[in-house]
């Protein structure tokens, strides 16, 4: 059972790197993020059915930490797509070399 | 004795950014903004001293307020405070709220100290997670500049990934060791005789990309130089300095508790990404004409230097890692302090060719520069040089002689850009009296008065580092 | 008393460290208070210091104060330590004394100048703190800092007025020439570091002696090596031709770096490491033939100078052979005798002629000077004693004593002999004949038509007589703190010197043979006088008529030149070097370099392709290095 | 697992399969002629007006970022709640620590005008 919980997270993990690396949208990619984040919650919630309590507490701690860093990610987007009229990533690259 | 009592300066650092955002909400003052926040940062200091020697024990699982806490407790917030000082002028000639930045800016510091402190995986992430959060704001300070929103989202979006990656790892390493607190780890990992599981390997590996990328190693290092160069001055300092030095703080004392560096193949990769941060670092600075940038990529290199000493990891490793890391935070906040104060409304001092004749027009500043770089190539009579001194020979100590040898070989590309930029203040002064940067803008007197400080300390821990030096090892002691 | 050693270098550092921060916003009179206050005070300490090591002096001869150690690893433990005993008590003691009365007369000397009054103190203030770190350094790496040190501020104060291009050169000719003994003193630093383990003067002294066998080859190696540090520093054979053209800094600059002090730090480094040329016995002997062979050669070179500077640069030069001849023979307390007796009479010689060019409007040479003798009198007569000093004037001067002290152990010691004592006598002729050749130019016949011009001449003001009149009479009592066995033995001087220095022996010590000798050099001074009387005075023009003959005017022109030795290493060295450099420009090693250059510049620019600012791109960066890492962690 | 749920799951598996079948068949068979009429999106036969999606105010999104930080609470205060009688009078003290932390950022954001619509 522990293999087949960490086998899931892992692919959902993969998944969300994965959009991080292909999409363009800034807030998709910020979702992708927020699904890897979910992946390692749900790998947390089944280890601690054998190891502990400790990994659901830590579920607890990674949800509002992904909600803070939602909000404030939101906040700077909402500032690029004021300022780009996009949030297509591969526009911003006044920084580079 | 309270058990509370020495949780107090962790306490008050977290205050800080409460009160300060009270404050905000019912009267907005500059200047009452950066008072506060530098009383929050200066009472834990004078705390410190009350609680230094009282050995303090686990309080809560989540943290342990011992000596070496406190060292970098008190490191950070002083780096802190300096930071402070340069936002004030920095900020003073940009337009919209200004306050806000004294919250985030504390609010990070606050994170740091948890981080140095924490003796748990939670408090590590949510150490981690509120200094990061607060420096993607902090980062996109200014969101009607551009290249300031670019780095805010560039910082975002990796910062946020890596720190799946370091969460993914810390998961691992609890399904494979049951506990998520430093010290049962030592104990679990004592009584394991056995191979190392892939669970727990792959779980170090993901814990150095998240602390590689906070660190920005190679080849967690490409947000850097982006980053730096985006970032508002000040911040830009905050990220080489405290940012870099709580985690650094963190990787010891978990590579102390957690079995980090006992596995070969751990040790071997960092020596590998040490490696890679030094070249790479050095050769990208190269021929680099933003000095922001240079710096971000000097940082590269730098932290590929400290690397080694962590690997050296003996009592040796640390107290050079310690020493190091305060000989370039001076350094470090000395050079953004000098770009800070030299830029005025219309132009930020960033390129290299503003700096062109400095030295004629603006003597004092240019040699308190011209230190500073020294410091940071290693040039004896200089913090660097001694701190550099202490990593070789923690790395020699250890045998680790081929990362001394290329250490050594990559410093010599270092000294290269270092004292370009070092001419370049002597050379004489562009004819055309319109240059952008006239650099004639006055100190204030805090700025001033940081700036000599930090000129004095560099030379005064190049001379005589025997006291910080005995500091560092009293504050190391206490990690074992 | 003893433990406030660590000010007397300290109070001209802070002297120099005030004048530059906030120098140039100072006025004149008080730059003055904190250059010369500064070393001042360090004079008094030293004065303090020194009569209560002399009270009661500590346990085994010397006092070491550490007071922190630098870095202290895998035994290399490099401390800020000073080292107290009777050797380096009587350097600083000559270096603050002298120095405070040099730097009062700079006080009004460089009043005349534009610019740069209080660059100028912060430059000597630095100098006399780095000399004195030289002199009182526990381990040869502070030493080696204050060795440089006073290269630094050599290399300053001989550019000082650097808007002359030429000046600029000497100031570079006397760093890079310099440079050349300092590269041999470093090899000895590693060479001794490695051999012994330590850097510590005593302890490496100690062992040393435990493990260099007498006459072995590291003991020559290292002893050699640091002879070519002292010849470099103290403009012996083969490394003397930076001194003359060092004579571009301003006067009492001359006075205190290049005849006074910094030049005797090679004296010093010889006598601190004795133990080390005790073991070389050949090297010891080379020591006394180059003191001997230096004070020939700069004495010819003197008689024939028209500078006034010039001629008291080589008579430096010449007297600071005088004091290798008697290191040489071991005569250790002669060499740091004559030292002393030299700094006082050299320094008031050098301020006279300042004082004389100073009222000349910086006419330095001596045929367009004369007469001098009645429009200056006070300054004549300090002159006078000055003179009488170097050349060895029998009894009445300080000179004599020590001098003649140096000739008679040439002959005396178990390493010298008749050849060396013969050169010894020989210069010593030399001697009195160009100081008194420079004395009748200057102050005595008709004046010139320059002089008439110039006239009336007043005579310098206080800031300038005090310390003529101070050195002058030292120049003529200091003599009686050591007097010959002929004339009632009295060995103050060498008897304090032997607590840190091993004690002289001779071997044919016979009253009689001692007598003889003082005659013969007593002789030779008063003769050498007599002759320059005969030639500038008593038949004017004879001069002249010698000068004119076909032989004389080629040696007139090899001396001039000081044996024509800037020309020898211009051919040897200087051409060669620019021939190999200008044939080799595109050689083999340079290709290497250049392609080092290349290679990491081309790295650079690859390297940079990859920071192409393109979050998604950083990403995948991130994600390949996250997967080699874990990978490499699992597989490793 | 028990066998017995195995046709359901084939059931499931087979209805899936059908769908995806039929949509993807008549995907690859049919001719595509594509004209700008026919590219444009349905909308009633009705020439359609503007963007199809609907831009709504950026006042929405600061909603949504209280909304996230604020429902976030109850996350720590109902395990709180349920075992409140075990936690006792210092668990009430946290609890009250983190209520009023958490007033003091709503605090902020009112006197900031984060709550206001105009």
């Amino acid at each position: 059972m522990l293999t087949e919980a960490l086998t899931t997270s892992a692919l959902l993990f993969v998944i969300g790197t994965f959009g991080v690396l292909v999409r363009r949208n800034a807030i998709i990619m910020f979702l992708c993020i927020e699904l890897q984040l979910n992946a390692v919650n749900l790998a947390l919630v089944a280890f601690s059915r054998y190891v502990g309590v400790e990994g659901q507490v830590f579920v607890f701690f990674v949800m509002t930490v992904a909600a803070a860093e939602a909000a404030v990610g939101l906040a700077i987007i909402i500032s690029i797509f004021r300022h780009y009229r996009t949030v297509n990533v591969d526009n911003f690259n006044l920084l580079k070399w | 004795m309270n058990p509370f009592s020495a949780l107090t300066p962790i306490v008050l650092l977290g205050l800080t950014p409460l009160v300060l955002m009270l404050v905000i909400s019912f009267h907005r003052s500059h200047r009452l903004a950066v008072v506060i926040s530098l009383v929050g940062m200066a009472l834990p200091l004078a705390l410190l001293a009350g609680t230094a020697t009282s050995a303090a024990p686990p309080l809560a699982p989540l943290l342990i307020i011992d000596g070496y806490a406190l060292f970098y407790i008190g490191l950070l917030s002083t780096a802190t405070m300096v930071v402070v000082v340069l936002s004030y002028g920095f900020l003073e000639r940009v337009p919209g709220n200004r306050e806000e930045f004294y919250l985030l800016l504390t609010l990070a510091t606050f994170g740091c100290a948890v981080l140095t402190a924490s003796n748990h995986f939670i408090s590590f992430f949510l150490g981690l997670e509120i200094l990061s959060v607060s420096l993607y704001g902090l980062v996109a300070y200014l969101r009607t500049t551009r290249t300031a929103l670019e780095s805010g989202i560039k910082y975002l979006i990796l910062a946020a990934a890596s720190a799946a990656f370091l969460l993914f790892g810390m998961a691992l390493i609890y399904a494979d060791l049951g506990t998520m607190d430093f010290t049962a780890m030592t104990s679990v990992l004592a009584a394991k005789t056995r191979e190392p599981s892939v669970l727990l390997l792959g779980g170090f590996g993901m814990v150095i990309i998240g602390a590689g990328f906070k660190l920005a190693v190679v080849p967690f290092h490409m947000w850097a130089p982006d980053v730096y160069q985006g970032a508002p001055t000040p911040v830009t300092a905050y990220l080489t300095t405290v940012s870099k030095g709580a985690m650094v703080a963190l990787l010891l004392r978990y590579g102390q508790y957690g079995g980090l560096l006992d596995y070969d193949s751990v040790a071997s990769v960092l020596a590998v990404i040490a490696v890679l941060s030094m070249f790479l670092g050095n050769l990208l600075a190269l021929l680099q004409d933003n000095l922001k940038r240079l710096l971000a990529y000097s940082s590269i290199a730098h932290l590929g230097y400290l690397l080694v000493a962590v690997i050296a990891a003996s009592r040796e490793g640390s107290h050079a890692v310690t020493f190091y890391l305060v000989a370039y935070f001076i350094t470090s906040l000395g050079i953004f302090g000098i770009i800070t104060a030299l830029s005025d409304e219309r132009k930020e001092a960033d390129e290299i060719s503003d700096y062109r004749g400095l030295f004629w027009r603006r003597p004092w500043v240019s040699g308190a520069l011209s230190l500073m770089l020294f410091s940071l190539a290693g040039i004896p009579l200089t913090a660097g040089f001694v701190g550099k001194f202490y990593v070789l020979t923690a790395g020699v100590l250890s045998d680790l002689w081929a990362l001394v040898i290329l250490l050594v070989v990559s410093s010599v590309i270092g000294l290269y850009y270092y004292l370009r930029i070092i001419i370049t203040m002597y050379l004489s002064a562009p004819e055309d009296p319109s240059s952008p940067l006239s650099a004639t803008r006055r100190f204030s007197l805090p700025e001033g008065l940081v700036l000599a400080g930090l000129t004095v300390l560099l030379i005064w821990f190049g001379i005589y580092p025997a006291p910080l030096l005995s500091a560092i090892q009293a504050a190391v002691g206490s990690l074992a | 008393m003893l433990e406030l050693l660590w000010l007397i270098p300290a109070f001209p550092l802070a002297g120099f460290v005030a004048l530059t921060l906030v120098g140039s916003r100072l006025s004149r009179p008080e730059v003055a208070y904190v250059g010369a206050g500064s070393v001042g005070l360090s004079a008094v300490v030293t004065l303090l210091v020194g009569l209560s090591f002399m009270a009661a002096p500590p346990a085994g001869g010397s006092f070491v104060q550490t007071l922190w150690v630098w870095v202290d690893v895998a035994g290399f433990r490099p401390a800020f330590a000073f080292h107290l005993d009777a050797l380096s008590l009587t350097m600083i003691f000559v270096v603050t004394f002298v120095g405070f009365l040099i730097h009062l007369y700079s006080v009004e000397y460089m009043m005349e100048e534009e610019e740069g009054y209080s660059r100028f103190f912060a430059y000597m203030n630095l100098f006399v703190c780095a000399m004195l770190t030289l002199l009182l350094a526990d381990n040869l790496m502070l030493l080696l800092l204050g060795w440089e040190g006073v290269g630094l501020c050599s290399y300053l104060l001989i550019g000082f007025f650097y808007k002359d291009e030429a000046n600029s050169q000497a100031a570079s000719k006397a760093f890079i020439v310099t440079r050349v003994g300092d590269t041999a003193m470093l090899m000895a630093l590693f060479l001794l570091f490695a051999e012994l383990g330590t850097l510590d003067i005593q302890a490496l002294l100690e062992r040393a002696g435990q493990q260099f066998q007498p006459g072995s080859g590291m003991a020559t190696a290292v002893a050699l090596l640091l002879l070519g540090g002292a010849v470099g520093k103290s403009a012996q054979l083969p490394l003397q031709t930076w001194l003359p053209d060092a004579m571009a800094g301003p006067t009492p600059v001359s006075a205190l770096i290049h005849a006074a002090t910094m030049v005797t730090a090679g004296v010093y480094l010889i006598a601190r490491t004795h133990v080390l040329f005790t073991l070389a016995p050949a090297v010891l002997t080379l020591v006394a033939v180059i003191g001997t062979l230096t004070l020939l050669m700069a004495g010819f070179a003197a008689l024939v100078q028209s500078d006034i500077k010039r001629v008291l640069a080589y008579s430096t030069i010449s007297q600071i052979g005088y004091m290798f001849l008697a290191l040489g023979v071991g005569a250790w307390s002669a060499a740091l005798f004559h030292f002393m007796i030299h700094a006082f009479f050299k320094a008031l010689l050098f301020l006279g002629a300042g004082a004389v060019i100073m009222s000349l409007h910086h006419e330095q040479d001596m045929y367009r000077m004369g007469g001098l003798r009645r429009q200056m009198p006070f300054t004549f007569w300090c002159f006078l004693i000055g003179s009488g000093a170097l050349a060895a004037v029998p009894v009445v001067t300080a000179g004599f004593y020590s001098k003649d002290l140096i000739i008679w152990n040439a002959y005396n010691s178990e390493i010298g002999g008749v050849w060396l004592w013969a050169g010894a006598l020989a210069g010593a002729l030399l001697t009195s004949v160009y100081t008194f050749r420079m004395v009748f130019l200057t102050f005595y016949r008709e004046a010139t038509e320059w002089v008439r011009h110039l006239m009336p001449i007043h005579e310098p003001g206080p800031c300038v007589r005090i310390p003529l009149g101070v050195l002058a009479v030292l120049s003529v009592a200091a003599g009686v703190i050591e007097l010959p066995h002929t004339m009632g033995s009295l060995t103050l001087f060498s008897g304090f010197l032997n607590t840190a220095l091993p004690e002289y022996h001779g071997v044919h010590a016979s009253y009689g043979t001692e007598l003889l000798f003082e005659l013969l050099a007593a002789a030779a001074s008063l003769g050498g006088i007599w002759l320059v009387w005969t030639l500038v005075m008593a038949s004017p023009g004879s001069m002249e008529r010698i000068a004119a003959q076909p032989w004389a005017r080629g040696l007139e022109r090899l001396w001039f030149s000081g044996w024509g030795f800037d020309a020898l290493y211009d051919a040897l060295f200087v051409k060669p070097w620019l021939w190999c450099a200008k044939v080799n420009k595109d050689d083999f090693i340079d290709f290497f370099y250049r392609a080092v250059a290349f290679i990491t510049e081309t790295l650079h620019f690859v390297a940079s392709m990859t920071q192409t600012g393109a979050v998604r791109w950083y990403a995948t960066g991130i994600a390949v290095g996250a997967v080699v890492t874990v990978g490499l962690v699992i597989i490793l | 697992m028990s066998d017995a749920y195995l046709p359901i799951l084939l059931i499931f598996g087979v209805s899936a399969l059908n769908a995806v079948f039929m949509v993807a068949l008549s995907h690859i068979l049919n001719p595509r002629r594509p004209t700008p009429q026919k590219a444009m999106p349905y909308e009633s036969g009705m020439i359609p007006l503007g963007d199809t999606r609907a831009r709504f105010s950026v006042k929405f999104y600061l909603v949504a970022i209280s909304f996230i930080v604020f429902d976030l609470e109850a996350v720590f205060l109902i395990p709180w709640a349920v075992e409140m009688r075990a936690l006792g009078w210092s668990g009430f003290v946290a609890a009250s620590i983190f209520v009023a932390v958490l007033t003091a950022g709503l605090v902020y954001e009112w006197k900031k005008g984060g709550l206001d619509w105009d």
